[in-house]
């Protein structure tokens, strides 16, 4: 049954100054299908997403949307045409309720005379969120005071409601990567939801980096690299490792993660926890760290690996336990105590915790540790530069110079110049706190050299990989965390990794 | 902190653990949310005690009657703080429209009498000069600040040149009555900032730019992102601010008479100070009417309560400092990790 | 490798902040060339020593995110302190009143800082403390203003004498400034500051020490204010407890049309060094072009919102800038 | 040769005859008043120049320093720098430390200076060529007066409170330590409370509306300012107290006298801006044109109180009109209500008669005396060299002689 076309775009392209990000694109969605977007990040799937949906404007290229030319200027605009996005970052106004944001900006439907009914306004989001089944969230809590999980449910509703709204079941829904903070019992009400939508008429694009969850759910799958469309296969016909080698173009394997250069760990402890506990987060963490180890922290969300992760590097306070570094007891207030006692960590909000936007890639690379430039107590600038060109070199940064602005880098160069910076600190534990979070497979596979690099060197690594995958190919030890807890501990010799499916029985 | 004893604390699983600290963090959140009013109760009993007069009818008329002025200013500055901006030009704007409409009715300067015109036209001038103000910010994204103190110097400045030193006083009689107008005992200047007080109370309460403005100062991009025209809305704050200036002007002026830039002297400092102590937050995004009239009331209150007792004026200053100060700590709400600018 | 050399353009851009000064000065020269006379110059140099260590001062508090409303109280109480005093004990008072420059600072940062305070609160309130300490010691001398015995002024002459025709003030004045600049560019607290006002969670995660930083920022924008109040003094021969009402602003004002962003991050002393001989020129050639004062103001506010509308960076923001 | 060099004499000599005579020199008249936005202010800045345009030779220009110290000496500076010892100025200083600045300033660059209201201790215009004069209507007198004049009406017994100007300005001070002054002298009033309104009349309106709601039975409210005092009767009007509750002031602005009209107010101080300054700037441009030196240069001027007695007068020579002064008559000024004031007026009347005309004709005198003696000079010189020379020198000298004659009696005329 030949379904019919709802949206399609033609060569369409899109360029950052002298970079080209996404270039002749030609796609096509149905009504009543579920299309998946894959490819790392910034083969531009979401530059094509924001394109459609009306927060970008495309270089070149035209779009049409049931059967008309389709130009949105603006979201709002997007909206009127039946084309909904549900974004990575959260976009909800936390300080008011969750009707308030399901409706916000179209306030007029419940109005009369300019006053909003509240009453009305809750009714109406209570009818929305009971269409996705989330009965347990009150239309009048705030944001604030909601879970994450909680969050992306209302966000979701926002945008299914404002769509559904206006297109009369030919609606067009942007998911990105919608899952990443859901729960499995969330997940599932999300997909039946999209399912549900997906009967009535609607076309659901669907973007996730967890490649089962693409598979679950679509109809078909579209692959995107360096910001060309690569390929396009029906999902029946695909399965986990085809979609890897269309992505990558290679598959995964040990040499992926550079497992012959993996270090056998020393018996010098560096770092040693005892019953370390924060309130609320974890209790009874024991561990110890050796010199040259990766030693790998992993757990569903929430299981309280984070917040380890946090108290050692100074960023929490712990409640209970004791931390030595080399022996010795240490407490710290703060990060930087926590530097000064030679831990320093990669934050996993790189946006946020880690680049300084604002700041070239030079000051970025010496914010840690000043003093290595300086003579005297005085930085040399030239030092400073000379020192930046190295890390740049080293690392293969791709940038104009050390003198660029670091917020113009890609996220896998930058998250290299916070590599650059821990590394420049010369602390030698450092905390890797989902060090390859959005990150290109190019650049991903550099840093996973790199950390056999420093480990060769001495540095010792305490890592929380983005997968499993990943944690248990990096690490030479791995500690599994559940309801914070430790609930196991894994020995991960290169040539005898564990099985995933015994490590994943001890998270859940 | 948890209150209840280390070992019991050890006892429990993480997952209860988090409940208790969830709820934990939920109740010192209402806690500080009422902080205000408990700093306000409180105030008012131990004022109250250490001086009789403070709590005699005459004086709350009297607060009350004081009360005018700063209660607008602060309801429209309310917005401006909401979207985490700040607008110094409030006194600049008072001083001009005061300085305009005594020049228009009936006055000792000259011999216009345009009535009902000679207060609507300057309420539209300094409505107008909020739209510019608001207006330049926006466009040539000028932090609001410094854009607001450069319009607060040139309309003080016209205000000036326009009764050119020489400040007229009102002699239209309705003006004049209306100063000594009384409804249950409340003067009829403090009536007109509680109906305006009123109106922007449903204004941001209940309304889609009320909404919005939440919107913007919690989180601008994800308002714009909402289909919210965000320039817009930081535009009609800056007017709804500089209607609340202009209305403060025609309010001091019914107080005071004598149209001159120094009516609106001294009046924008104290009106954000309240507005913080009240829980109204600098950074945008948190506070509300309720802390508005709770800030005016605590700031109004402490003022009156330390002529009452005669503090002596060198000190009055220095010690309303610290106690203001005091006041914040207090009442103010910190997450762990945020940021004080 | 990949090294590209500025275009002309970006070199333009980037220093396009020197023009507002440049404008200023030839616009009044046009107008009246006594402007650039030596005498004229002298007076300009004289009148911009006690403003640029201010704005120095708190253009750190500035590039951090924060801001000092306390400033111009400080230089009162410094200016009153130094003035009765300074007769007696002679110019020791001036390390003295660094001292409390630096207490001042430390006890702004702290509440800052450590009370996690809006310091825009912490220093209003900071403002009205230590003005009424300018009052309450002037008090005994009859309130007002005082000036210092004509017998003891030997004491303070020397700072308004000249060398090569300029006050000494003047050098001291860029003596400070160029202590900024390396404070600003070769010392890990000015630029932990930059860090901590661009983006102050990654600094903490990379370590720096957001307490200790934020503190400095106050105690070096204090000691600035506390040079202009002593620099007030030796320059006045008096003390005026009324001195710094006004200067507050007038610091603001220069910082921000240097060009300095309100927000945190960017900035630097010479785009500061401009921003106050803005505003000296505009203050001094208005009274040489004889603009009737009435439109003093309006003058400044116009000119004011023009230089920073052209001087500041904004190149890429989609918000505006709060 | 000879010739030569006589004819460059002559040429000379006639070139500063010519400069006396045609009075082409032009004053540059710096006005410094601390700003344009209060009443009192502007009304000196008008004095200045009703004064300039009663001079063909005087240019004025208000200058304002915002009470600022430190914008008072810019502006003088600013103005030096064009005019040089062709500026004078009449200055309402920003505060009275500065005034050692500004006759500094002045000093250094040869520039007449006459200072109103304030002058630093120790600073005495004797000691300074170019300090002229000090002329002020005593801060301390007049809040002497307007106290004493509220507690005579009191019949000496009651309550008072005060109303503080700005802190940390001399004006406020001395105006406050006028009315402690009096309030020693009448040991039947008591003084309930003070507090600083600072010269506002917001400020003043609720404090006095908190201290009617304290006090029962306030009697006076003495004021610093006629802002202020307007700030309270607007608070009495509330209350229906207005007149009830005496109210002075001081300044004398126009609204403070229709306050007197119609009886809120008691009584403010007229301290009359524009002779102030407008004789502040005479007494500047005749030292710096004819090197005049009052005999007693510290000048306490006429500071009415204006009660509902004299309301009118002064109304309308202030407010309705402008003054009309005769600025070359320097006596004028030298007044004052204030018996200890009495020998100073009668000494400085005697010395002010000696205006500018007689100066004037005194240095022309002389210049030529200088000149002939110069000349004459030469022509001993010449008459030692020789007896032609020495005749024709004789000759043009007696020509000379005859011409100034001529130009001086034709000048009389």
């Amino acid at each position: 049954m030949e379904k019919e076309l709802l949206f399609k775009t033609n060569n369409i392209g899109k360029i950052y100054g002298t970079n080209t990000v996404l270039q002749g694109i030609n796609v096509e969605f149905h009504r009543g299908e579920i299309v998946g977007l894959i490819g790392e990040n910034g083969a531009g799937k979401s530059t094509l997403m924001k394109i459609i949906a009306g927060v970008e404007n495309p270089s070149m290229g035209t779009m049409e949307m049931n059967g008309k030319p389709f130009k949105a200027s603006s979201m709002l605009d997007a909206n009127k045409h039946g084309i909904g996005m549900v974004f990575q970052e959260q976009s909800l106004i936390s300080n008011l309720s969750a009707a308030q944001n399901i409706f916000l900006g179209r306030e007029k439907d419940f109005s009369t005379l300019g006053l909003v009914n509240w009453a009305k306004m809750n009714a109406a989001a209570r009818k929305s969120l009971d269409k996705l089944g989330l009965t347990n969230i009150s239309p009048s809590q705030k944001i604030s005071d909601m879970p994450f999980a909680m969050r992306q449910m209302v966000e979701i509703t926002k945008v299914l409601d404002i769509v559904s709204e206006t297109a009369n079941d030919r609606a067009l829904i942007l998911l990105d990567e919608p899952t990443t903070v859901l729960t499995d019992d969330e997940m599932k009400i999300l997909f039946e939801q999209v399912r549900l939508m997906k009967e009535k008429g609607n076309c659901v694009i669907f973007i996730s980096h967890r490649l089962q969850e693409v598979l679950d759910l679509t109809d078909r799958i579209y692959v995107f690299k360096d910001g060309h469309l690569t390929g396009e296969v029906e999902t029946k016909d695909a399965d986990e490792y085809k979609l890897y080698e269309m992505m990558v173009g290679r598959e995964t394997n040990g040499e992926y993660y550079v497992s012959q250069r993996q270090t056998v760990p020393t018996d010098e402890v560096v770092l040693e926890v005892e019953n370390l506990a924060m309130f609320g987060s974890f209790k009874n963490v024991s561990f110890k760290l050796h010199k040259g180890e990766v030693l790998g922290l992993y757990g569903v969300e929430g299981s309280g690996k984070e917040d380890v992760c946090a108290v050692i590097s100074g960023d929490e306070a712990k409640t209970d336990g004791i931390i030595k570094v080399n022996g010795k007891e240490v407490k710290f207030g703060s990060p930087s105590d926590a530097r000064r006692n030679g831990i320093l960590s990669v934050p996993r909000d790189r946006r946020d915790e880690g680049i300084i936007g604002l700041l070239p890639i030079s000051e970025n690379i010496s914010v840690s540790n000043y003093g290595k430039n300086a003579t005297a107590g005085l930085i040399s600038g030239k030092r400073q530069t000379e020192n930046a060109k190295g890390w740049i070199k080293d690392l293969g940064i791709k940038c104009e110079g050390p003198n660029q602005r670091i917020s113009n880098l890609s996220g896998g160069n930058a998250q290299k110049v916070i590599f650059a910076r821990v590394l420049d600190s010369e602390c030698p534990i450092l905390i890797l706190d989902h060090p390859t979070r959005g990150v290109d497979i190019g650049a991903k596979g550099d840093i996973y050299s790199l950390i056999r690099d420093i480990t060769e060197k001495g540095f010792s690594v305490l890592l929380m990989g983005d997968t499993l995958d990943e944690c248990l190919g990096l690490s030479s030890r791995i500690i599994v965390m559940k309801d914070g807890l430790v609930t196991a501990e894994f020995d991960c010799p290169a040539d005898n990794k564990p099985d995933q499916v015994e490590v994943v029985q001890k998270m859940l | 902190m948890n209150l209840f004893s280390k070992k019991d604390a050890k006892s429990m699983t993480v997952a209860e653990q988090f409940v208790s600290k969830v709820e934990q963090e939920a109740l010192s959140n209402k806690i500080r949310v009422y902080a205000p009013m408990i700093l306000l109760v409180f105030m008012t009993i131990v004022f109250s005690i250490y001086d009789s007069h403070f709590f005699s009818l005459k004086n709350l008329v009297n607060v009350l009657g004081q009360m005018a002025v700063p209660l607008i200013l602060a309801t429209g500055l309310t917005f401006v703080l909401l979207l985490g901006r700040i607008d110094l030009s409030v006194e600049g704007v008072m001083g001009l429209v005061g300085s305009a409409i005594s020049l228009l009715v009936l006055n000792s300067r000259n011999a216009n009498d345009w009535g009902i015109w000679g207060v609507i036209l300057p309420l539209l001038l300094g409505t107008l000069c909020g739209f510019i103000t608001g207006f330049l910010h926006v466009k040539l994204k000028i932090a609001s600040f410094i854009i607001t103190y450069a319009i607060s110097t040139i309309v003080s400045g016209v205000a000036v040149l326009l009764y050119n030193s020489r400040p007229a006083t009102v002699k239209a009689q309705w003006i004049i009555d209306a100063s000594q107008t009384y409804f249950l005992k409340i003067p009829l200047i403090t009536w007109i900032a509680i109906i305006f007080y009123l109106i922007c109370a449903v204004i941001l309460n209940y309304t889609a730019f009320g909404r919005a403005v939440y919107a913007i100062g919690d989180n601008e991009a994800a308002a714009a992102a909402s289909g919210i025209n965000v320039q817009k809305v930081v535009i009609e704050v800056f007017v709804l601010s500089g209607f609340a200036a202009s209305l403060a002007g025609l309010v001091a002026l019914i107080r005071l008479k004598l149209g001159q830039v120094s009516l609106g002297e001294n009046q924008m400092f104290p009106c954000i100070t309240a507005l913080v102590v009240g829980g109204t937050s600098l950074n945008g995004g948190k506070g509300g009417m309720l802390q508005t009239m709770v800030g005016i009331l605590i700031y109004m209150e402490l003022l009156n309560f330390l002529t009452i007792i005669g503090v002596s004026a060198d000190y009055k200053n220095a010690i309303q400092g610290v106690i203001i100060i005091i006041a914040v700590a207090l009442t103010i709400t910190r997450g762990r990790k945020v940021i004080a600018k | 490798m990949e090294k590209t050399k500025p275009s002309f353009k970006s070199l333009f851009v980037q220093n396009i902040y020197i023009l507002s000064a440049v404008l200023v000065i030839v616009v009044f020269y046009i107008i009246n060339p006594s402007f650039l006379s030596l005498y004229s110059i002298q007076n300009m140099t004289t009148e911009l020593a006690p403003l640029l260590p201010m704005a120095c001062g708190i253009a750190f508090v500035l590039y951090a995110g924060s801001i000092d409303l306390s400033i111009g109280a400080v230089a009162s109480a410094v200016c009153v302190i130094t003035g009765l005093n300074v007769g007696d004990m002679g110019n020791i008072m001036i390390l003295y009143m660094l001292l409390f420059g630096v207490m001042i600072g430390l006890i702004n940062g702290l509440l800052v800082s450590k009370g996690k305070l809006p310091s825009f609160i912490v220093t209003l309130c900071a403002q009205s403390i230590y003005r009424a300490i300018a009052i309450i010691l002037s008090n005994p001398h009859g309130g007002g203003s005082k000036n210092i015995p004509l017998k003891q002024r030997v004491v303070v002459n020397w700072a308004t004498d000249k060398i090569l025709g300029l006050p000494i003030l003047f050098w001291i004045a860029i003596g400070i400034l160029l202590i900024c600049i390396v404070i600003e560019r070769k010392t890990a607290v000015g630029k932990s500051i930059f860090a901590i006002g661009a983006n102050e969670k990654a600094a903490r995660m990379a370590g720096v020490n957001v307490t200790l930083t934020k503190i400095c920022a106050f105690i070096l924008c204090s000691v600035g204010a506390a040079i202009g109040g002593i620099m007030y003094t030796y320059k006045l021969k008096s003390s005026v407890p009324t001195i710094g009402d006004n200067l507050y602003m007038m610091a603001i004002s220069s910082v921000a049309l240097g060009g300095t962003l309100f927000s945190g991050g960017k900035g630097s002393a010479l785009r500061t060094l401009v921003g106050v001989l803005t505003v000296t020129a505009i203050s001094s050639g208005m009274n040489m072009a004889g603009v009737n004062p009435l439109w003093k103001n309006v003058v400044y506010g116009v000119v004011l919102i023009a230089a920073v509308a052209i001087n500041s960076e904004k190149g890429g923001r989609d918000l505006i800038i709060k | 040769m000879k010739k030569a060099l006589l004819l460059f004499v002559v040429v000379a000599m006639l070139a500063m005859t010519s400069a006396v005579f045609a009075a082409d020199e032009v004053w540059h008249l710096g006005i410094l008043v601390h700003s344009l936005d209060n009443e009192f202010w502007a009304q000196e800045a008008k004095g200045g120049e009703l004064f300039a345009e009663s001079k063909d030779d005087v240019v004025a220009q208000v200058l304002a320093t915002d009470g600022d110290d430190n914008k008072e000496m810019q502006a003088m500076r600013d103005f030096i720098a064009q005019y040089g010892d062709h500026a004078i100025f009449v200055t309402d200083p920003a505060s009275k430390a500065n005034t050692a600045n500004v006759v500094e300033i002045a000093e250094e660059a040869g520039a007449k200076v006459a200072i109103l209201w304030h002058h630093a201790d120790e600073l005495e215009p004797a000691d300074w060529d170019s300090f002229v004069v000090h002329m002020s209507p005593d801060d301390f007198v007049a809040g002497y007066n307007t106290a004493k004049h509220l507690f005579d009406l009191m019949d000496g017994e009651g309550k008072v409170v005060a109303l503080y100007g700005q802190q940390g300005e001399d004006s406020a001070a001395n105006r406050y330590a006028g009315f402690l002054a009096a309030l020693a002298e009448y040991p039947k009033v008591e003084c309930l409370d003070m507090q600083v309104a600072s010269w506002s009349q917001d400020q003043a309106m609720t404090f006095t509306q908190t201290w009617l709601s304290t006090y029962e039975d306030i009697d006076a409210i003495w004021a610093a300012n006629d802002t202020m005092g307007l700030g309270a009767i607007e608070a009495l009007k509330l209350e229906g107290k207005n007149g009830e509750v005496l109210v002075c002031g001081c300044d004398g602005i126009a609204a403070a006298y229709e306050a007197i009209e119609e009886g809120d107010m008691a009584c403010t101080v007229a301290n009359n801006g524009y002779l102030l300054m407008g004789y502040g700037a005479s007494y500047a441009y005749q030292a710096a044109k004819y090197g005049y030196e009052p005999k007693n240069p510290v000048i306490k001027t006429q500071a009415v109180l204006v009660t509902e007695d004299n309301v009118d007068e002064y109304k309308a020579m202030f407010i309705d009109g402008t003054p009309e002064y005769d600025y070359d008559d320097l006596s004028f000024c030298v007044l004052s209500e204030h018996p200890s004031f009495a020998e100073l007026e009668a000494e400085d009347a005697a010395a002010a008669v000696v205006t500018g005309a007689v100066v004037e004709a005194a240095e022309e005198e002389r210049e030529w005396n200088e000149l002939i003696d110069k000349i004459n000079a030469e022509i001993e010189k010449g008459i030692e060299n020789g007896e032609e020379g020495a005749a024709e020198a004789k000759e043009l000298m007696d020509f000379l002689q005859g011409l100034y004659e001529d130009i001086v009696s034709g000048e009389a005329k």
